[in-house]
């Protein structure tokens, strides 16, 4: 089977590169190709990145807490550049402070991701959600 | 573009000034001399530098929390609940991300955004938007001390902004604020931006007003290993010094293991010291700041306790001078002011508690101190020989050559091949070397602290050793054993 | 009444066994035999001395709660709560005072008190009240071993029934138990006790079950000196191992300097092994217990984390085999569970950071636990002196002439003219010695390091200091200097 | 002017001597006369001893959690035995566990004590509050 391409990246002013070099590793043993936009990665440039290499998948990261100031309108400007339905993954901290973490999800499905995940996710957390979304038997 | 590391003249400072002021609006409203006078009417009491002085002589560690959100009176609010309720003795203002970008108008939705929300949509303090007089308000407004602390590659309409708006204490530092917080800024580019605001400070200093400055000591804050982190800092320090600073507070991040962590003090100590000396800076003040564990922390509030309670236990038998003080939300998001006064006041009972206690001078910390010290010789001797006796050409060459290298940085100017990993009793140690100039014996050192960790751990030295140790701590460990080791 | 350190006949003890088992109805319910079996049954993984031992062998440091409620669903949620919730090792029940004093009448009220209430009126869990078949429905609901923790001066019957329902160690001792919590027991009775409670449990391991015991170490919890509690735990290690105990793990109390709290932990282990062997148990298994601050907690739950963190990280660092945990909630009453499950978790985080340093071996912990075997050499072959050769008849000899003295005892047995003092780096040192029967040299050095403290704190050595350090954790230090020197 | 008299002791089946031995120093030093009675005091040895000194003042400390059942009736044998109106302080740890403070004063008032005290009462605080009660003018 040909390997899933995913984009991964941190948006917007993020500078926090530990997770994001450590989730792209993570990805790539679990089997994955990935292309790591590394940190500070502009919505455009997620979606060039996409674009380009025909990606399955957006993985954007966020920890700095501006996460819902960068993120809104991405749904949209992917629908625009005719990534309609690519699946949208959101993690990390996402916003400013402890929040309820419902909420916290309930607004970002609403700025159209597809599936938001909590601080902290493990990396085989985020594997293993990949591979059912993407329909991937594990071996 | 061409740096050296030589005082800026005053037509150099003065044609940039110009410049910069015009960035944002609010740049306007700095006046040198009369801020001169209005740092000079601050009491002594509510000085960063005063403050750092007596606690040093005391030999007692103060305390100080990260602090920051967007509406200033929600600020001062923050600030005077923390060392009210959180017994701090030294406050921040720590400035939100926009801002360390120059991306002034962002921060202003920000700001309007959260005024329409009701909650802080900044994860810091917008000092340029707010300028001089706000700034005022708020530093006026509190008992203590404040300082900035940010992460600004080209902070100079910044540091005009706040020395002006009454903060007596500014954190940061060329490589410090930028290879750990930037992704496309040159060392050029930001070395001279820190020039500017060194020299600024350097003017207050010569107009008779001390200003603290603190280059940021953890870098990326994750298994950071204190010779890089200590040799930025020594360098940091001169490039201030040369610019007419006279109060420098040097730091180090917490790893963990207690020896390393207290010698990683001590050395920090005798190296600034002496290299400042040898630059004939004799007059120069320092002191030194501990950070409590800068890297990934546990989701639960009670195991944070017991990392931060760690951390100020370290910081005080380190003998630091102040701790920086993380927060039970560290691992979910920015501490309401209720969990950062927790922090503090889990950190107050120990550096009280433990303040007659030392660690500084066991034969433990001294053979560690000595290991750190040879290792930054060799990075600091190694940068002024490619810089011919000067610091700043010799850092970016350096860096260049990846005779500095810090691990699990942002910047595409760091060569990012040093891998770092814990031995076996938690001590960051190099499982990758990569350019950094150590001697044979330093190599051997390293590799025999991983190998030993190895045998125990029934696996080979591997990157993947690098990934359980960035866990670690999140999970409950120091050493990122596999899990058969640890379970 | 004449007791002497030697292994009860059969005929002694199963006369006084009739007697007791009368005490209080659910006496009849306890069948030796049958108990055995049950204890039998229990498997590997919930015995106390199994897991004990294994942590020993791994050089870890298991956490164990405090914690009893008055009804006994109320009491298995609670545990089972922080074996899950709170990451506890091993567990406790914690009995109530009514109990502890063989007022079963009063723990009644209590129970039925608080069925009416629905909130426990009892400080702890009735185990005498509930009898054998209630405490194996406790005992066998709970993954982790449980352990009997009390403060009993004639536990006879509580022993009886303890371990017939399936607890797998047992807290106590015939001094321990008595002088801290009690006023008017003579030591000859509860020493004769207490044989009871160890021939007992020396009878199960006879029958092939092996029940871990434990003297309390801390004793009054508040500035006991190390050579006392340690030479304490000596003796009723003596008087356990003669009745035919074979599982012991002797305590200490933190007293707060890392130096000293490892020395303690050092020298006990070293002087429990020699003392036993030189008597021929070289067959007993020794352990150690580390307690986290024993005396008087700050009120302020935060506060409260830093003070237990210190002792968990103590606890590591001696390499203890166990750490017994405080709560937030220690200055304010008996803890809810979630604050409960908080000094764990917080506890857990450091036992497991730090596992892999080790402060044993360093020269000023091997300097400072040569003091404290000094000291119990002292202490210790005084008592066997004054018995001559019989540690029970020495025992209650040195107690009256204060050769043996615990500070702030309320025992009408217990001379209480000794005076613990914190020198000038918090260490616990004697400001009178009384009758302690130490040489000369030992008495210079405890003079000197108090006038260290008095030179630094510009006061003369008096009562005043003892105050003050009884307050000082209260209040956020560990030693208590006058105002104008601490503020 | 006269010493005022004041018993101190720990009630029930309570050990805890560290605060009483302390509390006790305190007060002579602050000029009372302290008819101390140690740990594990019961009622009619508190009111023996305040018979007996013709006390001003009885201190009931107690530490445990079981001070609402011990505590119980001391007011009521108090009167019986001639104590009328004699002021009954009440400090320490009173109840089982961390309880609103409120509560716990208002429950001991009903029993009988004059004024009520939450864990961790300073020393200061007590002579303060005996001096103005028993009407001392503080030098
Ligand atoms: C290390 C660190 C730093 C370092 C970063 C160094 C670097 N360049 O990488 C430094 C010190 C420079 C730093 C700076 C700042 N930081 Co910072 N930092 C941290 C810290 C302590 C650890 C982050 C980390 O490395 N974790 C370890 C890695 C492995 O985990 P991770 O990043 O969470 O990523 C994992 C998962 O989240 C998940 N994941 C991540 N993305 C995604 C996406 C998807 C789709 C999925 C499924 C999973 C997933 O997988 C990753 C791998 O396992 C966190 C707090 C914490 N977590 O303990 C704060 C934290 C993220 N920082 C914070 C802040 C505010 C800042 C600053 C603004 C201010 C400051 N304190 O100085 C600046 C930001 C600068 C900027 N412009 O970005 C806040 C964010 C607040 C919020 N969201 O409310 C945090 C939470 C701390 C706090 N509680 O205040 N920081
Ligand atoms: C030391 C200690 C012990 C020692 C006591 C040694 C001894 N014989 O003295 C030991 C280890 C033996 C012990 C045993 C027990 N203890 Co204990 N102990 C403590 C501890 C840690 C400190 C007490 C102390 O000495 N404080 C210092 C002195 C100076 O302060 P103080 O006693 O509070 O007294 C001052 C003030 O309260 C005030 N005050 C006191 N009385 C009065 C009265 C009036 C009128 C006024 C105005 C003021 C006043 O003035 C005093 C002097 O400043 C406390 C918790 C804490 N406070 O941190 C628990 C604590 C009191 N113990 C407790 C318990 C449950 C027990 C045990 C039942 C169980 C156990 N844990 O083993 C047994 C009880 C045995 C018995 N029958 O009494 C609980 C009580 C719970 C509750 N009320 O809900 C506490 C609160 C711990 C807890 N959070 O669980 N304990």
């Amino acid at each position: 089977m040909d390997k899933k391409t995913i984009v991964t990246g941190v948006i917007g002013a993020d500078v926090h590169a530990v997770g994001n070099k450590i989730l792209a590793y993570a990805l790539e043993q679990a089997g994955f190709k990935v292309v790591n936009l590394g940190v500070m990665v502009s919505q455009e440039e997620f979606i060039e990145a996409a674009i380009e290499t025909k990606a399955d998948a957006i993985l954007v990261s966020s920890l700095y807490g501006h996460g819902e100031i960068d993120c809104n309108g991405l749904r949209e400007k992917c629908d625009e550049a005719g990534l309609k339905g690519i699946p949208l993954l959101a993690g990390g901290n996402l916003v400013v402070g402890k929040q309820d973490f419902d909420q916290v999800s309930k607004r970002f499905k609403e700025m159209g991701f597809t599936k938001v995940y909590p601080p902290g996710t493990q990396p085989e957390t985020t594997i293993d959600e990949l591979y059912q979304m993407l329909g991937i038997k594990q071996q | 573009m061409e740096i050296k590391n030589k005082k800026l003249t005053d037509h150099q400072f003065f044609a940039e000034r110009k410049e910069i002021l015009e960035h944002w609006p609010t740049g306007k409203g700095v006046d040198f001399a009369e801020s001169v006078e209005y740092q000079k009417s601050i009491p002594q009491e509510k000085r960063f530098g005063t403050k750092l002085a007596k606690a040093k002589e005391e030999n007692i560690t103060l305390i100080q929390p990260r602090a920051g959100v967007a509406l200033y009176q929600e600020h001062i609010k923050l600030l005077q609940y923390l060392e009210n309720e959180g017994e701090a003795d030294l406050l921040p203002t720590t400035v939100d991300s926009y801002t360390r970008l120059n991306r002034y108008t962002e921060a202003q939705t920000g700001i309007d955004k959260s005024k329409e929300s009701g909650r802080s949509m900044l994860n810091g303090f917008p000092i340029v938007n707010y300028g001089v007089e706000i700034c005022r308000t708020v530093t006026s407004a509190l008992k203590s001390p404040v300082q900035v602390r940010h992460g600004t590659p080209d902070a100079r309409l910044l540091t005009e902004i706040s020395i002006a708006g009454g903060f007596t204490s500014y954190e940061g530092g060329g490589i410090s604020y930028n290879i750990p917080y930037s992704k496309n800024h040159s060392l050029e580019k930001t070395i001279s931006h820190w020039q500017y605001a060194d020299r600024l400070i350097g003017m207050y200093e010569e107009a008779g007003v001390s200003i603290n400055r603190e280059p940021f000591g953890p870098l990326t804050g994750t298994l950071v290993p204190p010779s890089i982190s200590n040799s930025v800092a020594v360098i940091e320090a001169i490039l201030a010094a040369t610019q007419g600073v006279k109060d420098i507070t040097v730091g180090y991040g917490q790893c963990g293991n207690l020896i390393q962590d207290v010698a990683a003090i001590r050395s920090l100590n005798i190296l600034t010291r002496e290299y400042l000396d040898k630059f004939g800076f004799n007059d120069v003040r320092i002191t030194t700041v501990f950070h409590q564990w800068m890297g990934g922390f546990p989701q639960d509030e009670s195991k944070s306790f017991g990392v931060i309670s760690w951390g100020a236990a370290a910081a005080v038998l380190a003998k630091a001078t102040k701790v920086i003080v993380k927060t039970p939300h560290e691992a979910m998001g920015v501490p309401t002011k209720e969990a950062n006064a927790a922090g503090l006041r889990a950190t107050k009972q120990l550096t009280s508690m433990l303040k007659d206690q030392s660690f500084t001078d066991i034969p433990a910390v001294i053979a560690e101190a000595n290991i750190i010290m040879q290792e930054m010789k060799c990075i600091l001797d190694k940068v002024e020989e490619l810089g011919k006796g000067d610091y700043a050409i010799g850092t970016i060459a350096a860096f260049q050559a990846g005779i500095i290298d810090i691990p699990f940085a942002p910047s595409r100017y760091n060569a990012g091949k040093v891998m770092p990993a814990r031995d076996n009793t938690g001590a960051v140690r190099f499982l990758e070397v990569a350019n950094l100039p150590f001697t044979p014996d330093l190599l051997k050192f390293h590799r025999e602290k991983l190998e030993e960790r190895a045998r125990y751990e029934k696996r080979p030295v591997s990157f993947q050793m690098v990934i359980d140790d960035v866990y670690a701590i999140g999970k409950g460990f120091l050493v990122g054993r596999p899990n058969r080791v640890n379970s």
